[in-house]
């Protein structure tokens, strides 16, 4: 492969993906008749390192792999972009994330029949990105699915030891159709819940 | 053997003007996406400009579907009936001699079902027309950087737990509108464990029975774990292998 | 502020958002003093396509503002980056997206006049969660069905700055009497099917 063409994958690659990459997530983006040898490709990231030098973004490497990343100089106006209003997540999001904390591991058919909607790529992307969710495996099915679980970050945002201080089932089951905020806004305060061992734990911390 | 028996009749052979593929027969009749789905094809496989529709022919032919879905016990729309009966009636009055002094109020018999197998097609290329517009996702992404760090550092949305029950429950409801039985789950505890076991696999192909057992989880991590096991191997994600017998005993994962 | 730098902030803000900027939002990024004219920022909008014209993304406006992504082109190795597949979208839910789009707004039942057949619940939710539909009113007639409408989100998802920029719909033929000719009269009335509504129109009732 000639290079500049390298070059363009390449800087598509870590412009799509918006998180690092490691040098062996880059080698698999080529088939096996086209793919370069690692030392072709590093030589061509520090080119595309090159090429960003003095623009808004830079190749930097991190720890994780290569990742462009838009300049500190520019926070200033960059950082202007979400001054306004913290993000909200979809209830699409908020019902996976749930699924698969309850029926982990689950792949993403099985949501979907849970759901009964087909669960969009930009979900899952999100729920890992923010390392909430991550891959334990592969279902032994065509397609070789990947497994779903919740990771120790999802329980430390949810202030829980474990799966298992989820609220049970049948509790759920009980709460009441108009408790459901369609598009209610968020509770201003209290990020934190209390450990919702008891039931009415909760219900205190809901009115 | 007989393809399929209609009214009684075993069918051993496809009737020649609607040849199939035999194997493809079933992927074939429910890949239709509805009856003038349907008629579209039959008139389209005929060459037949849908204005020149001979109702009498497509009728027949139309009828040889509907009865051979049945045959093959497909689910069979109401649609589909409804449009038999409506073919039937047209080509019915297509048969009556026509009274000189209604003929200016009345429509052609087939101009409704025309305009409707017109208006269909339209819809039908604008559909396909639309899946082949280059879309996010699928042929393009968009190009992202990770923001600067003083300020940049997007917030986070925080999700109470709260929200997330209350998600749950709003699937459950769903879950069991559609299906009549009711959502039933394993014990959390067990679930995770299953995570943990295959996370474990994900980094090691094969562990040892006893490693998945550490001994300060004591007598209810044992049990936690095993029925965790028990539910990867029953839903196949993992499996059990001894290397000779009275060997020791490791765990695999399924999926190679 | 300087060419040179204005085009900087401009493309790290695209970078760091990921999505469509609208041009408010992107001159909401300047202090007073320094912002520039809406002129002076389109036309650097403009200098900024330019520079990445032929590179491994490029520089679109679409409903939702401009957006930098990458090409399509190299969608077969960027697509690799992702285990998941991008989904694949049925043909009744392409086809009940073509009628919601082309005739909006639209109830349930005119889908299923079109389209010959019930619409399923499922697909009008996928609609709604993937925010490509949305209710804008309802009909007054029993009943008062939801009227569905697309949304600015679908717009974007379809690389499109508006609805008139959907590939036109086939022409309409009409009944004329010497179509058909078998036997009986002509067709007196041919019904004409409403051309889908002039998009500027149904944007107006987005906002």
């Amino acid at each position: 492969m000639e290079r500049a063409r390298l070059l363009r994958i390449l800087e598509g690659a870590l412009l799509a993906a918006g998180e690092p990459l490691s040098v062996e997530r880059l080698l698999g983006l080529f088939e096996e008749g086209e793919r370069p040898e690692r030392a072709e490709l590093e030589a061509a990231l520090e080119a595309l390192a090159a090429d960003w030098a003095g623009r808004s973004a830079e190749l930097v490497r991190v720890a994780g792999g290569y990742r462009l990343q838009v300049r500190a100089e520019l926070a200033p106006w960059v950082g202007r972009l979400w001054e306004e209003k913290p993000r909200r997540y979809s209830r699409a999001l908020l019902e996976t994330l749930a699924v698969i904390a309850y029926r982990q591991p689950v792949t993403r058919g099985d949501i979907e029949r849970v759901r009964g909607v087909a669960v969009s790529s930009e979900i899952i992307r999100t729920l890992m990105e923010r390392d909430w969710i991550r891959v334990v495996g592969h279902r032994d099915i065509p397609g070789r699915p990947a497994l779903y679980a919740t990771t120790r970050a999802f329980l430390d945002h949810f202030n829980l030891r474990s799966l298992a201080d989820l609220p049970p089932l049948e509790e759920i089951r009980t709460l009441a159709e108009e408790e459901l905020p369609l598009e209610g806004p968020p509770s201003p305060s209290a990020q934190v819940v209390p450990l919702p061992v008891a039931p009415d734990h909760r219900r205190r911390s809901d009115s | 053997m007989p393809l399929a028996v209609v009214r009684g009749k075993a069918i051993t052979e496809l009737p020649k003007d609607l040849y199939i593929p035999p194997d493809a027969l079933e992927v074939i009749l429910e890949a239709f996406e509805g009856p003038l789905d349907l008629l579209l094809y039959l008139v389209r496989r005929q060459n037949l400009d849908i204005l020149e529709i001979n109702v009498a022919e497509i009728t027949r032919q139309y009828m040889e579907y509907i009865e051979m879905m049945r045959a093959l016990s497909l689910e069979l729309a109401a649609e589909y009936l409804v449009m038999a009966a409506l073919l039937a009636e047209i080509k019915s009055r297509m048969l009556l001699p026509r009274q000189a002094e209604a003929e200016e109020e009345e429509e052609d018999p087939r101009a409704e079902l025309v305009r409707r197998l017109l208006e269909y097609e339209r819809y039908k290329k604008a559909a396909e027309a639309l899946d082949s517009l280059p879309r996010m996702e699928r042929d393009l992404f968009p190009a992202r950087a990770e923001p600067p760090a003083p300020r940049g550092g997007r917030p986070e949305p925080v999700v109470e737990l709260r929200e997330l029950l209350l998600a749950f429950a709003g699937v459950i409801r769903r879950a069991e509108l559609r299906s009549a039985h009711r959502v039933h789950l394993e014990p959390l505890s067990t679930r995770e464990r299953m995570s943990d076991i295959l996370a474990a696999l994900e980094a090691r192909r094969l562990l040892p029975f006893t490693a998945l057992f550490p001994r300060r989880e004591g007598r209810a991590g044992v049990v936690v774990t095993f029925l965790a096991l028990l539910e990867l191997v029953k839903e196949a994600l993992v499996e059990l292998v001894q290397g000779e017998p009275g060997g020791l005993l490791h765990v695999r994962a399924r999926a190679a």
